[in-house]
């Protein structure tokens, strides 16, 4: 059963939850956080108390909490903070994980109603399959050093392949192989996507900075994409979060996936 | 207790070289064994094979019976104490501390160790040295301190390696008086040398035939004979390639090394 | 000399003393949880760990004869690490024998690195020089494999690592050491039982041997001792950096290179120097949890360059 | 010796005249573009630094008079991790003079840390063993930084500097080898006429100082220079772990100690044993960017193990 | 050109102690001055002021007029060339290439440095050793190696510090045959030696006079004269604390170290 909501005091592990808390309108419950957490910007002001592999105990018995929520990496250290605070752990990798876990955190608050409507609009949405002539497209983790020194894509079996593919797109990579979703820039030949779309956390991007961004991408003459000039960035602030702004990562990609028609 | 060092036809090769062949030796307490030879004959060869520190290719080395490959190092030390020709220190410890480890064998307190020390540099007259930092010792205050460590493993066999390195006439011959003082009270004696003079030093008058010289040629024994031999003079021109003529210096026999006098 | 020793232990003990109740205030109904709790539990925790990694790091630079050589060389450190990643990544989320898989795995890979280095060290003819060779190659085996690991870890999986690579204290409750106790008295005893030995070591190895030394028994003993305590100490707190290099030179420059000194020293002021990094560590940043590594390469940096210059002035 | 160095050299042409044509088939319409905008600019790439960063590993071995000596032991690589690590941090997303910021200030990291080490190797009565400290000492320094600067990083940026160091040779075109090569070539040319002083400093620094060489110069010279190198090479491609640690010691072994032999092997070695791992990377996992790093330390380890092992048998 | 080097008033303290007190030496070419002294008297100290490689307290050093410190290392390389007392070299390099390292200050091509290496290798009898490492040799046959890069190194003042070290007699007597005829070409020579009759040797008939002899005790100077004076033994006992009973022999006098004969 859990406790009166005034007494509620929640420290979350995970940026992910902790953004789900704040969606579920739980965000004066929360009086911890992870180091990782910065969204949303009330969080600014809530204690930072480590992270999952090392988190400080200290700061967290201060707080007296009276529920630790935590994502489920492996090894954390769950025993001993037990000995703080009741603990949660919640899978968090896929779009059925995260359902259940905003439906668990709505039991954990108080916020049920919420939970379930937020829960549903997850499912439905990430759930959407693009149609079979959709364009193969991938989607890359974008890199300060903005070289293509490693490239990183985006997993078709992981919450933001579901988003990819809700927007209405194919992955590029078919099927999900064995090891590291890293791709060669020879590869990418091989591969040769429809579209690039690259994935950039932060603040929005100046247009030097844009531009400074694609270049290097720019140089593949080769690949069909860069020829029709259909290499894009997807860039703001949440852009690779796991929490409910996951929905309008949707939304951006949606906007990035339509192009004219004609090719420049 | 016998401690009988037997060194039988021992050989060493390396690659194509011989460095000693078919050498033997018998060192039993009370003995002094002076080789002889000039460099790169095989003598610090000879000794490193007598302690065990090389493996011969040929022959056997024992200690009182036993291979000295079998003993252990502690066990061996309780009968061989060694003097090499270049010792290396790396570190500054102090003479003391030096000379106290060599009282490793023993299983005594460090105080013991240091007391003992402390004898045994005293009866090399380098007391004033005992906490100076060795690195920071001339050549010769080096050399004595070595000395006095030898000293300090207080074992019936000692080997020494050219003990007249680095030290000057008087503490040539204190050096001397007192390994012919240990060969009196019973210790038995290997010693490399290129000056046989300094041997006088080492006896009383009527122990010169109780001092064996071996002398080394390209590893091989080149002669046995003894110090008061009419023809030791002769044996060592030969080995060294010089005259050596021997002069009556206060009833004592010197050998003084003349050139062939190539071409003159 | 002997005054320079005993002003060095006073202090020593006056920072273990203190250091638990240095840190931000505590609230008054958390302030026994959070004194006998954590930060006693943590100050213990430090204490054996910088008094064990010093020891190992003092012991190696008189082995190796290198003032370079620490527990990194010899691939202990890069074993742990390994161990440690591949828990992170491939385990499973089980625990062993009341262990987190992450601390067994750890305690497994920098032993199984060591002890291939202590059997080449076995080995008749070995130098020295080749043991650091061979240290440097299992290094960077298992650094390779480390990378490698790494390399096909998603990124939760690497942000994780990252914090465990970044070393940490943090304990709850006399559990874990009560685990790491017996190991690292283990390896201290053992250790410091090599004292007069590897005093020996420094007129050189044969010098040594031919005064009763059994340069292999040393070594090996050396090598397998010092790997067992410091796999403990990272298979519980990660590579915490530094402190085996740099307690050991200072402790030799201070009160000299006597191993009998060096010894049984570093294991004092490491341990009482890693306490004080992490009462340090509690103040600087409160609330948030520094990696104690900062702290340490923060306060041992300027230490160590006074000691250089001074010297060499 | 000389059949063996024939030998060894004609391996090395062969390796590099080889590798661009070593990878997974290549799409028939990408072939010309894989071939020169990829493959070859890459395999130059390694080239150059694989040559660079063993030369340089050779010549601080030589220096140091230690096994274990290496830019790492000076601080330059952590210097320019730290100098990447801030770059990543506090935005890099801006480009100074063309240069992506991170190169930049890589390579100034690299540069400011070894600079004050070898002013301290400036100093008159400075022996090897303190400056090898004072290189911990800012290695440490350095190191401390970068964690206190990863811990105060957000996810995304400790992902990307995660990766960085493990260090990568993919380039497009031939721009930044163009960029590199002059610095590399400063490097390599300066420390290769320094190869007759080290020669000298064998028989030890007091006796080289007696036989005309002037220490002190040889030891700025020889840190400035390979720190430029190393700088370069990190700037541009990461800490590429092992090589200039491992290609010294398996020429040291093969071809003997001579500092004449010995320097330019390493660099002819060097380079061609980084392309090779380059090439090997391709295959082991084909379509994957490998991290080069990890095939060098898998070729290597063995390698040297193998001759550790020879030697002593 | 003249190169003449001075050493006036030179006093070098380490903490309270002395080490060499107000100590003046002149060395020019065709000199040829000889530096006795018990262990620790200073002798090799002296010589590393001369160097330049020791700054002394107080006093001066200088070459040709010009301060010894002010020369670049390889100028004075070009004028004086010194055998310390120990080599240490760290690494296996062979014989040959330890030897042409000492031509140093030459610039010339690498194969012309070999040459002259071969030459100064076969000056000391050591040619076959050329191609041999140098940490695998004997002691004596690295002192060898030694003097052939001294000679190499073609300077016209040399500075040996005890040569005769791990020599046999034989190589003794050549070596000071060598340093005769180096000196008879022209050389200056300041030479360290405990066994003053080795300077025999160095000499032809007639050339007695020529050699000076300095001795030190405690870091001062104890006496200068010349190895024909009549009174040199008393000296040398003097500072040695023996007594030195002068023989002749062949026509040469040959000192002959006897113990005090305390307590006897
Ligand atoms: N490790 C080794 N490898 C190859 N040859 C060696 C080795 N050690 C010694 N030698 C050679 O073996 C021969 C004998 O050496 P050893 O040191 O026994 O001579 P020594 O009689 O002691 O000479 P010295 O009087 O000069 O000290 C020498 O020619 C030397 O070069
Ligand atoms: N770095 C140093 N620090 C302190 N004392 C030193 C240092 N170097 C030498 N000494 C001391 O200075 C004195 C003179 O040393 P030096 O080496 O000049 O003697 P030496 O005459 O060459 O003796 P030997 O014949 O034994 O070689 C010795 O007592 C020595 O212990
Ligand atoms: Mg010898
Ligand atoms: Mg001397």
């Amino acid at each position: 059963p859990a406790p009166e909501a005034g007494t509620r005091r929640i420290v979350s592990l995970s940026p992910g939850i902790t953004e789900t808390l704040y969606a579920l309108g739980a965000g004066e419950q929360v009086v911890g956080l992870s180091d990782w957490a910065s969204w949303p910007s009330e969080t600014a002001s809530v204690p930072k108390v480590g992270s999952t592999l090392s988190p400080n105990y200290e700061a967290i018995a201060r707080l007296k909490p009276t529920l630790i929520i935590d994502e489920q990496v492996k090894q954390a250290p769950a025993g001993s903070l037990s000995a703080l605070a009741p603990v949660k752990v919640l899978p968090w990798l896929s779009v059925d994980d995260v359902a259940n876990g905003i439906r668990e955190l709505g039991r954990q608050t108080g916020r049920e109603d919420a939970a379930t409507k937020l829960a549903q609009k997850v499912e439905t949405t990430l759930k959407r399959k693009p149609p079979p002539d959709a364009p193969r497209v991938l989607l890359v983790i974008g890199d300060p050093e903005a070289a293509l020194t490693s490239i990183w894509y985006i997993r078709k079996g992981s919450l933001h392949g579901a988003a990819l593919e809700a927007a209405g797109a194919r992955n590029a990579v078919a099927e999900d192989p064995a090891g590291p979703p890293n791709v060669s820039v020879e590869q990418l030949m091989t591969l040769d996507p429809d579209i690039i779309l690259v994935l950039v956390e932060g603040p929005r991007l100046t247009p030097e900075e844009e531009a400074r961004q694609l270049a290097p991408w720019k140089q593949l003459t080769v690949l069909r994409a860069v020829k029709q000039g259909r290499v894009k960035l997807v860039a703001g602030p949440g852009v690779q979060s796991t929490g409910p702004r996951i929905l309008d990562v949707v939304e951006q990609l949606q906007a990035a996936l339509r192009f004219d028609t004609k090719t420049p | 207790m016998t401690s009988l060092l037997e060194v039988s036809g021992a050989t060493v090769r390396k690659g194509e070289r011989a460095l000693l062949e078919d050498v033997s030796l018998r060192v039993a307490p009370g003995d002094f064994v002076a080789v002889v030879g000039p460099n790169g004959a095989g003598k610090t060869t000879l000794m490193r094979v007598a302690l065990g520190l090389q493996r011969p290719d040929a022959g056997r080395v024992t200690v009182n019976g036993r291979d000295v490959g079998a003993l252990s190092p502690r066990e061996r030390a309780a009968f061989l104490a060694w003097l090499p020709q270049r010792v290396q220190v790396s570190e500054p410890i102090t003479a003391l501390e030096h000379v106290a480890a060599a009282r490793y064998r023993f299983k005594e307190s460090h105080r013991r160790s240091e007391e003992s020390a402390l004898v045994a540099l005293a009866r090399v007259q380098a007391e004033a040295l005992a906490s100076r930092p060795i690195t920071e010792l001339s050549g010769g205050e080096q050399q004595r301190v070595a000395v006095a460590a030898l000293l300090a493993q207080e074992a019936p066999l000692v080997l020494l390696d050219e003990p007249a390195n680095f030290l000057d006439p008087a503490q040539q011959l204190e050096l001397y008086a007192l390994v012919g003082q240990m060969w009196r009270s019973g210790l038995g004696v290997l010693c490399i040398t290129h000056d046989i003079n300094v041997l006088a030093h080492a006896m009383r008058a009527g122990s010169e035939g109780r001092i064996r010289v071996l002398g080394l040629s390209k590893g091989r024994v080149a002669f046995e004979s003894h110090y008061d031999a009419p023809d030791l003079g002769e044996h060592l021109g030969r080995v060294f390639s010089v005259r050596m003529r021997g002069v009556e210096v206060e009833n004592r026999r010197v050998f003084v090394g003349m050139s062939l006098e190539r071409g003159e | 000399m002997r005054t320079r020793l005993v002003v060095m232990l006073a202090v020593c003990a006056l920072v273990v003393a203190v250091a638990p109740f240095v840190g931000p205030p505590m609230p008054p109904d958390a302030r026994d949880f959070i004194l006998w709790q954590l930060r006693i539990p943590r100050t213990l925790m430090a204490l054996v760990v910088g008094g064990t990694l010093s020891l190992v790091g003092a012991v190696y630079q008189s082995l190796f004869s290198n003032p370079l050589a620490a527990p990194s060389t010899i691939g202990t450190t890069a074993g742990a690490t390994l161990g440690a990643l591949v828990a992170i990544v491939l385990g499973a989320r089980t625990a062993l024998w009341g262990l987190p898989l992450i601390t067994g795995a750890a305690f497994a890979g920098a032993l199984g690195v060591s002890l291939l280095v202590a059997a080449i060290a076995a080995g008749r003819n070995v130098r020295m020089n080749d043991l650091v060779l061979a240290g440097i190659a299992f290094s960077m085996a298992a650094g390779a494999i480390s990378t490698g690991v790494q390399f096909s870890a998603d990124s939760a999986e690497l942000l994780t690592a990252m914090r465990w690579t970044m070393g940490h204290l943090p304990q709850v409750g006399y559990q874990n050491i009560v685990m790491l106790l017996p190991i690292a008295a283990v390896s201290v005893v053992g250790l410091l039982t090599l004292t007069r030995a590897l005093e020996v070591f420094i007129s050189g190895e044969e010098h040594a041997e031919s005064q009763g030394v059994n340069v292999r028994a040393v070594r090996m003993a050396s090598i397998g001792l010092g790997a067992l305590g410091v796999a403990g100490c990272v298979a519980w707190c990660g590579p915490i950096a530094f402190v085996e290099l740099i307690v050991p030179h200072i402790v030799r420059r201070v009160l000299g290179v006597s191993r009998r000194v060096l010894l049984p020293c570093s294991v004092v002021v490491g341990a009482s120097f890693l306490v004080l990094c992490d009462a340090v560590a509690r103040i600087i940043l409160p609330g948030r949890e520094t990696p104690v590594g900062l702290v340490t390469a923060a306060l041992g940096t300027p230490l160590l360059i006074y000691l250089v210059a001074r010297k060499s002035s």
